[in-house]
């Protein structure tokens, strides 16, 4: 048992520090986000030198092959820059999906291109009708003589614009909601019959709404065994809490510092409202849940690494319902505390805020992690 | 101590309630229409006609004396007809125009401007906005401000900066606090005017037009000194509207329960129970602000109004988002945003927006207690000002 | 709409209030709990001949013909007392069903003994297995040639110890839930076949568990009609809960009002410790619960008032839930500001504490009247 | 960074879990045993068994060096051996004599007082309260005190009032804090000796024998002054026994969840899954300090640990009180009450009784953190410290 990082994880969180605070600026990211498509082409270009894109993959394919862990430690940083390169679609959740499920052929396929920074991916999975539920499908793939079919509407689909593919849920068998039938294919983003329909998101991401009609693939593009694509889905899933929940947990450290250091410069009644003592408690209980939400951090990763079963599953849904919590509690306290400063787009406050808020509702908020933490 | 209501009194409920019906036709999804004159892109037209009715009913401005062309109401009469059009989801004839502005005018002396002003506000065809709150003092009540008035022949220059003015994009005119000869008064400064600059002030979740006025040398006509500020100067007028928070939260409330989102979770339906109890203790608070006799309690009582109606309409906020599930995710902030297509739900861009933007009620708990502009104090400086009525005497009020 | 008292009602709160304060002090209520039968016989006759126990029943039999707002008002000085005589059990249970659901010879039978304070009375009708499910009954009355035959077991009977009779609730028909099938009877307390078993309440009561064991009693036992005792027993637990709660209230206000004396002699670091702002604000907030209790004390009596129904259940279930919560943060904060002093026996916050505690649970929790406040 | 055991952890732990489950056969409904010596009634027949085979296997002062007679343990043997405790629902072998009386003890002169108090320690057969607090200075940390002691040829007088003794009622010493020539030091007091007057100081569900202790000229032998007090004196020393805090709560917890009011209410299961997440982050917050080499950030982890366990302790109570319906009400205060033929429910009587006293967990919370006797601080006066910190350097911990 041990709470330390090694020197390689140490060196890891420094670099990714380094970069946020020196290259990332607020103002970098400002611009960045409000140029097409939404990120910079250079900096994950920057990204896929320093090698951060190959992290979680294995050696076999020029990965890095770190463990949850060190991509907690990564994505930290991230949060605490603001980072919207689409890290988590591209190699948390697509990437993660042929990591876990895919074959040698499929690895060696779609990889490499994801470390050196040549492709984009996205991870098509919701639907409009099933809320939190990854087994709640209308989208279908029937089988034909060459491969399958899909058919179906995708919502949400982070770094949908920017992906040159996808990987799909759909149904193979079962009805609406049943687990077993599942099944996950990598489909082409340009293929025909794809459709998108692409906006910026509320945290400045940007998503499409994925139309398939009638879209061909072939029998190598399915993942794992047909109709069994569930558990590799809840367990890419978890992996993407961890990473966007470790974004939250660097967010409100941010939150909570710049709370503290605009409460001891803005002045009233003649004194800087840091010194009231209302505030103070306020500013503790914000800094105890960010210790909190760091805390289930480190024991999230640490289970996941111990293996993915359901002993790491209660722990990602602890983590989750505590970052949503936390997060809004933290957030909410730094606008307040900012009074109207924190609501204007200048400053950064309100971004991190927003931030938080979304990641709240992504991949199962509150009530859905409470109800699964419960039933494990 | 009862809560009927008598003949006469319940007559006028029913009169109210088929106006609203011949009369609204508007899309109620919107909060109240809450500011809706101050909104960037202006009213809709069912908006516009609705105030178009009211004018012609003699109902557009419910708070006003006979004398003054409104329908002198009694305190009940006026809490009725809003309770009404709130619980029907039609917008309140009831703007920074209406409650603070005109409240300035009538202390003032008559004039020509002055009926003019007056007769633009009553039939909701002119747009004002406050100005009181300056860069770097901003949270402060009462603060002094910088903005100054020089008397000239004709009447005054004014050179100054305004921040936080709600509608400040949009709005025809700005009541202005300004120092004349180091004393603040109340000064009428048309934005259209040579030397003023208006900077827009993009604020999370908001469509209300924010700005900030910087005034250079602007020429005021002597009229325009509308007289000097009484008391701390930016606590908004009593006004009855203040009192149908929670009939206006509570259609919001009513509508999201009714989401199949709720419907199909314990959880969901138990926090919509527990902000309904809330909602009651507001409306029975209200009730007793509107009945009270005393000044100190219901001074006590909107003080409490304000704190606990902006922490209800944050919890509801909240709910809302968490009703939504995915649909919370896909909205893009700060612009319109047509929802074709997506879902087809169409609660979901009001409902993000509104959730960021409510984190101000908090900050200004006063300000949207009264539904009108800038000049609201954070829920912790009420707390504070709780706290000397609390530990002053200990006495509980009634 | 008139909140303001009439003369009348303001005369009957000043002479409860008066009564409280100079005669009902807390070492005298203390020592009446220590005593036999843990209520005082002589403070009962005191009420009776200030015509409190008459407050809510008819002219027609020597009552004052109150409304609810006046058992309001007098409740609310009761519990500012912390009040241990049986009024609610006697007058406002076992009374309010007989003046409810009894006919003119029931009443002129029953009513006038509880008025002239002769008669002490219980309402039996929780039941373990039940929770707060009013029709969930075990106890059965099958009707013989004579009239009734009662077996089964009544929990936590407040007032059972001193009742003269009891007004239980046993099932006639129907399956254990069914409200169809609940009837009411009056019964002697020593009749053949009713044991006690006394002890004194966390809040310093006396209540008993009560088994029945083939207690025969006549046709004229029966209140209202057979097997329609539910909608009875609803009314009656309604206005006890409007009873108990606008006793919360009057705790509530000494509760916090002492915590405000307190603050400003107690010391720390060299100044009272009520000039500390945290503190200040969380006395604030207790303020404020109370006042919101207070208002929506109001609102149920006003709805009682206009004929009960569903707008009358739904405000006492809000009622109910104000108070519990409220109760809950006053009284917690009431112990907490006043430190150690607080948790002895000697203070009086530690009671009134024990009693906002225990008035949450009696006749539903938060929790139960959340969900019929939701369902109305 | 990872959590697994080692081969010989593993086989530790092991054995542990065997020697529970071989030697304590006592009623698991009891919190952790906690503080177990210093009830009203003291131990248990099965409570004093298990404590006797804890000496027998050299595991009664699991904390001890074995210089001293303990096993010599890691922090993470400790840590471990506790958790395992807890978990199973078996007294932990802590206390404020094995705890806070030993340290004082470890690092006083040599005596043959010395080894009789702490062989009499060891093997649980003698019974220490703590004598801080004084009337008037009850919530001040490290304030003064007027318990003055005077020197005299054989040893010292000491006279004076200590108040709020837990346990104080049936121990057989206290360790006091006197004034002797201005300064404070600990001396052992034996509450049999001529002089000692015990008051019983009655405390809202608590059977912990709480009393006020009055000192009229006591003497004590020069053996009994134990050395000068270090620093405030009144912060119990950091011990390995405040790291297993979640582990009793949640042992606590999965008995609630398994109370069929529970499974058979949604609204239940979540406030009892809320609290669980709450003590999972209590729990990893533990491993943190357990496991943190800094000083400084194991301050602040047992500082935030210590109002989070007293807030999440609380909440537990009032879920156990939730949970109850009826069963909450019927029971006497203040005195053992069979449950004989009432509902048969055992957990009544322990739930109501200590939600009531868990009130007090917010106003020691560090005392209660560290299982041991008075001394804590409230959760304010907690939050004061964390704000330096916060607002000190604005740096996070680790």
């Amino acid at each position: 048992m041990d709470f330390s990082f090694s020197e390689e994880q140490a060196l890891l969180k420094d670099s990714v520090e380094k970069f946020v605070l020196n290259d990332y600026t607020f103002a970098a990211r400002q611009k960045i986000v409000r140029t097409e498509p939404g990120f910079s082409a250079a900096t994950w270009k920057t990204f896929a030198e320093l090698g951060w894109l190959s992290v979680p993959f294995p050696e076999s394919v020029g990965g890095f092959g770190g463990k949850s862990v060190d991509m907690m430690l990564l994505l930290e940083q991230f949060g605490r820059g603001l980072v919207v390169e689409p890290f988590v679609a591209t190699v948390v959740l697509a990437g993660g999906a042929i990591r876990l499920g895919g074959t040698t052929e499929q690895q060696n396929a779609w990889l490499p291109g994801i470390i050196d920074g040549s492709r984009q991916a996205a991870l098509a999975y919701a639907e409009p009708q099933g809320r939190f539920n990854l087994a709640d499908l209308v989208t279908t793939a029937k089988a034909d003589a060459n491969g399958y079919v899909l058919n179906g509407y995708k919502a949400v689909v982070l770094n949908g614009p920017a992906a040159d593919f996808l990987v799909v849920s759909a149904r193979t068998a079962g009805g609406q909601r049943d687990r077993d039938g599942v099944s996950l294919f990598i489909v082409d983003a340009k293929a025909a019959g794809v459709s998108r329909r692409d906006y910026p998101t509320v945290d400045a991401f940007r998503a499409s709404e994925i139309t398939l009609t009638n879209v061909r693939i072939g029998k190598d593009a399915l993942l794992g065994a047909e109709g069994q694509g569930y558990a590799l889905l809840e367990q890419v899933i978890d992996e993407g809490i961890l990473a966007i929940g470790s974004e939250a947990v660097g967010c409100m450290e941010v939150l909570y510092k710049n709370t503290v250091e605009y409460t001891k410069t803005r002045e009233q009644f003649g004194q800087p409202i840091g010194k009231f003592q209302v505030l103070q408690h306020r500013m503790v209980d914000m800094f105890m849940e960010h210790e909190q939400s760091k805390s289930l951090m480190y024991m999230a990763a640490m289970k996941m690494d111990e293996g993915y079963g359901d002993a790491a599953r209660k722990a990602i849904s602890a983590f989750k319902v505590q970052v949503g919590n936390s997060g809004r509690f933290v957030g909410q306290n730094a606008v307040q505390l900012h009074g109207g400063m924190g609501m204007t787009d200048e400053l950064s406050i309100g971004h991190y805020f927003k931030r938080v808020t979304i990641i709240d509702t992504l991949f199962g908020n509150v009530d859905y992690h409470l109800k699964r933490f419960g039933s494990l | 101590m009862n809560l009927s209501l008598s003949t006469a009194d319940q007559v006028f409920v029913d009169s109210v309630r088929q106006f609203v019906a011949d009369h609204w036709r508007g899309d109620t999804t919107l909060p109240g229409g809450l500011l809706a004159e101050l909104r960037a892109e202006g009213m809709t037209v069912a908006e516009r006609q609705w105030f178009d009715a009211l004018v012609q009913a003699g109902w557009s401005v419910p708070t006003w004396p006979v004398a003054e062309g409104g329908p002198g109401w009694s305190r009940l009469w006026q809490f009725l007809f809003m309770r009404e059009l709130a619980a029907m989801g039609a917008p309140l004839p009831v703007s920074v125009a209406t409650e603070v502005v005109a409240n300035v005018l009538f202390s003032g002396a008559p004039s020509a401007a002055r009926t003019q002003w007056l007769s633009d506000i009553r039939s909701w065809r002119s747009r004002w906005c406050l100005g009181f709150a300056e860069p770097d003092l901003l949270a402060d009540r009462g603060a002094g401000q910088s903005t100054t008035a020089v008397r000239t022949g004709s009447g005054y220059v004014v050179t100054g900066q305004k921040t936080w003015v709600t509608g400040g994009l949009v709005a025809d005119w700005m009541l202005c606090r300004v120092a004349l000869d180091g004393q603040p008064v109340w000064m009428a400064v048309s934005l259209r005017e040579a030397g003023v600059t208006l900077h827009a002030l993009p604020v999370m979740g908001s469509s209300l037009a924010m700005a900030r006025v910087e005034l250079n040398e602007v020429r005021i006509p002597l009229e325009g000194c509308l007289g000097a500020v009484e008391g701390s100067g930016i606590t908004p007028p009593v006004s009855v509207a203040s009192l149908v928070r929670s009939g206006v939260l509570r259609r919001d409330l009513l509508r999201l329960e009714a989401d199949s989102a709720v419907q199909e979770d314990p959880a969901m339906q138990r926090a919509c129970a527990e902000l309904g109890v809330v909602l009651s203790g507001i409306e029975a608070m209200e009730f007793r602000a509107l009945t009270s006799e005393a000044t100190a309690e219901q001074g006590t009582l909107r003080t409490m109004l304000a704190i606990r109606g902006a922490e209800a309409g944050q919890k509801l906020g909240e709910l809302r988002v968490r009703s939504m599930g995915y649909h919370a995710v896909s909205f893009p902030d700060g612009e319109r945003f047509s929802n074709e297509g997506l879902f087809g739900d169409e609660l979901a861009l009001p409902a993000v927006r509104r959730a960021l933007f409510d984190r101000a009620w908090t900050m200004y708990a006063a300000h949207h207690a009264e539904s009108s502009g800038s000049g609201g104090s954070s829920v912790e400086a009420l707390r504070d000002e709780l706290a000397r009525i609390v530990l002053g005497s200990g006495d509980s009020v009634q």
